[in-house]
């Protein structure tokens, strides 16, 4: 395959995938009004004082975000395969991992992507200082693109099953750990005033090893989805 | 050449053909070998395991810092361990399976998952028992408890990937893709947690404080270790050998031997 | 279409063959030791009851599903070993929808075509939305049309995209009587360009050239 | 022996609960794993039982037709 092919096809599969999310709507804003609410249960539970939700707003955020992400890559395969277009993916003489690729990187683009911006507006709902409000949005920008990649793999090996939604939680979540901590410290550090580059740098190394290696395993879970 | 392939195939109603691993993927072959191999690991291990605990139980001197409660040692550690050593054995299995199609890897990747769910679980449970008496609390947010707690969900998760197919084949092959994914995360995950650990560090003393253990404290914790794995191996044959019978069943092998059996 | 034409010539020789296959779904045996071969320029229809694993068995030379064991060839080679060759000159197309509710037929067919490395083709995508009678409605979203044209979109994709054979499971499905008749025309043209076609109907096929058929169901039942 | 009497072996200073519970319990989990074990294999023997018996019913009544 040539390289203008390559780029052409990723380019049709992301702006295909963008498009149907963006027409469909509640596909990106449902996991951005979870993220808001459930933030907002927060201190309904814990009590309002400033100081105590500040200390606990990092971790909060990180896992409320770490949830919101988990919630929607659910659908980031189930539509393809109820439509049977997964099929026309499969079939594909193109190889299929730079088209899971593109798929999860606009599943990302629907999901990640607004909940990090959106997380300062909650980190300030939360009284988080205004020194970990960088902290917060870059470490959730590298994050969930990790958490998508690896959530992709869940949903991949879920997506022929009728009951997929829990299952997918008890699969993924345990993969999940070492980005929610990594994150949430990168945060807590920049709070304390402390450096948080090490944190950030780290998220990054799994950012590049979850790009490159979680497509070959949801290209295998496609194939054994498929074929039931 | 084909007429004996398919031939073959019906016989023993398989549907993927194992190619390289001709001897050891057959599933006949495999069951009158381990046969021969049961009743050795059965009875070496169950010496080693109650020689070893009746060793460490009464014979070895106490800890000067922690008194009895370190005798759990010799059950804790063998059980976290082999059940470490297990999920990397059904990831290699899971990976066999799917480069090889071997169906006897698939059996012994669903066997492994409860029974190294069941050392986690006693990992897990043994680990909290010894804090009680030794730190005063029965739960601790250590590093190597906190590892093995996450191990715990990974089995979990297999398991339940697991029970969700309805076809056999397609479980086995979800089920290795995830035991390898799984096996990728672990260091990482393990690495992660431990880093994690070091910077909240508490107060009081760590549970990783086993460099320090005296020799002879050592002598029978290999003894259990060592039985421990071989009483994994054991378990493992005794649920391949029925996964075998079950998958086979519609083979003339399997149903002389236990028709054979009954007569 | 010179592209299918040329296809056509190196599928001259063997085809699509099928050898002493096997497969079975949860104990129960659907076919054993079913052989037949399909030609360059050859229908072959497979019929048989519901249950009787048509679908199953076009998902296995689709090469969607590996449950199966016996062989099948594609110009002589084996699926498992050919299978980039063999995907470029296969077009399938599944009793599911095929194509994306939200999204306009275009916007469907331009994803297609360049899944299979096809791009800047929008003139060859209309032409074919044309030919399946869906002219004035490529730009409307594909959950606005009837079941027939959806299927019609999907059915588009035989136009725009190069392949010398054809797996088609249920293609008249929803489709009114005219549209089978011109469906069963666009076959009987593809066929006589030299292409190959596999597929399965409950309709009874008019088809002006010879074709075979396949029986499934009748192995017995272990 | 490091006691010097039974009941010495069963206190062991205040943690003997701790530590026979634990040897107790995994004593436990051992032997279900392998009841588990055991009750398959025995469950699997009967359905194979089954099919047999089934095969030479079918058989012997076509040969009686």
């Amino acid at each position: 395959m040539s390289e203008s092919g390559l780029a052409h096809l990723v380019v049709a599969v992301l702006r295909r995938d963008v498009m149907a999310s963006l027409r469909r709507g509640s596909e990106w804003s449902n996991p951005l009004v979870f993220f808001v609410m459930v933030c907002a249960l927060f201190p309904l539970g814990i009590g309002p004082q400033p100081d105590r939700l500040a200390e606990l707003a990092p971790g909060i955020l990180w896992v409320v975000a770490l949830l919101a992400s988990l919630l929607a890559t659910d659908s980031l395969f189930r539509g393809d395969f109820d439509d049977a277009t997964l099929e026309q993916m499969l079939l594909s003489h193109q190889s299929l991992y730079p088209q899971v690729l593109a798929k999860t990187l606009a599943h990302w683009l629907m999901t990640g992507l607004p909940l990090s911006i959106l997380s300062p507006v909650l980190g300030v709902l939360l009284q988080l200082p205004a020194t970990g409000m960088l902290a917060l949005m870059v470490s959730l920008l590298l994050g969930t693109t990790v958490l998508s990649f690896i959530g992709a793999i869940g949903a991949a090996l879920t997506v022929g099953l009728r009951k997929g939604g829990l299952l997918l939680s008890l699969i993924v979540l345990p993969l999940y750990i070492p980005v929610l901590i990594f994150g949430s410290s990168a945060v807590k550090s920049a709070v304390a005033g402390g450096e948080y580059f090490p944190q950030l740098a780290m998220l990054g190394v799994f950012y590049l090893v979850a790009i490159a290696l979680s497509p070959l395993a949801i290209c295998g879970a496609l194939r054994i989805s498929v074929d039931q | 050449m084909l007429g004996i392939g398919s031939k073959f195939l019906k016989e023993n109603s398989a549907l993927s053909i194992s190619s390289t691993f001709h001897k050891w993927g057959s599933p006949r072959w495999f069951y009158q070998f381990s046969a021969r191999l049961m009743p050795w690991l059965a009875g070496l291990s169950l010496l080693l395991l109650v020689g070893g605990a009746v060793w460490g139980l009464a014979f070895v001197p106490p800890d000067y810092k922690q008194g009895n409660s370190f005798r759990i040692i010799y059950i804790h550690v063998p059980a976290s361990a082999v059940a470490m050593g297990a999920y990397m054995t059904m990831a290699i299995a899971g990976a066999i399976h799917l480069i090889w199609r071997m169906k006897l890897a698939a059996m012994v990747m669903k066997a492994i998952a409860p029974i190294g769910a069941s050392l986690t679980f006693l990992a897990l449970l043994t680990g909290a028992v010894w804090g009680k008496p030794t730190w005063g609390t029965w739960w601790v947010w250590d590093a190597r408890i906190t590892s093995v707690l996450i191990l715990f969900f990974l089995y979990l998760g297999i398991i339940a990937l697991h029970q969700a197919f309805e076809n056999r084949d397609a479980a086995a092959k979800a089920c290795a893709v995830l035991a390898i994914v799984g096996a990728v995360n672990i260091p990482i995950i393990y690495w992660s947690v431990e880093w994690w650990y070091s910077l909240h560090q508490p107060a009081s003393i760590s549970f990783t404080g086993q460099s320090t253990i005296h020799p002879t404290m050592l002598r029978p914790l290999m003894a259990t270790l060592s039985g421990m794995y071989l009483f994994f191996g054991w378990l493992l044959l005794l649920f391949v050998r029925v996964e075998i019978l079950d998958r086979e069943r519609n083979t003339r092998w399997v149903q002389d031997l236990i028709c054979g059996e009954s007569r | 279409m010179s592209m299918r034409r040329q296809a056509g010539v190196v599928l001259a020789n063997t085809g699509l063959e099928v050898k002493q296959l096997y497969s079975d779904r949860d104990d129960r045996v659907l076919f054993a030791d079913l052989c037949f071969q399909l030609r360059a320029g050859e229908l072959v229809q497979i019929a048989g009851p519901n249950g009787s694993g048509k679908t199953s068995l076009l998902r296995i030379l689709a090469g969607l599903s590996s449950r199966y064991a016996g062989e099948v060839l594609w110009q002589g080679k084996s699926l498992l070993k050919h299978r980039h060759e063999y995907l470029q000159e296969l077009l399938y197309i599944g009793h599911g929808a095929g194509i994306k509710a939200v999204l306009s037929p275009l916007e469907n067919l331009r994803w297609s075509c360049a899944l299979r490395g096809l791009n800047n083709n929008d003139d060859q995508i209309l032409s074919a939305l044309a030919k399946v009678g869906l002219s004035g409605f490529e730009e409307q979203a594909c959950h606005s049309l009837s079941a027939g044209q959806q299927r019609r979109v999907n059915l588009a994709r035989l136009f725009c995209i190069p392949a010398s054979l054809w797996i088609l499971d249920e293609p008249f499905t929803a489709i009114d009587q005219r549209g089978v008749t011109e469906i069963e025309r666009w076959l009987s043209e593809f066929v006589s360009e030299g292409g190959a076609v596999l597929l399965t109907t409950h309709h009874r096929l008019s088809f002006a050239q010879d074709f075979k058929v396949v029986t499934l169901g009748e192995v017995a039942h272990v | 022996m490091y006691f010097e009497s039974i009941s010495d072996l069963l206190r062991m200073s205040g943690h003997g609960p701790y530590v026979w519970f634990c040897y107790g319990v995994s004593a436990l989990v051992l032997s279900i794993l392998v009841g588990v074990a055991r009750s398959r294999r025995k469950q699997a023997e009967q359905q194979i039982r089954a099919i047999v018996r089934r095969k030479k019913a079918s058989t012997s009544s076509t040969s009686q037709h």
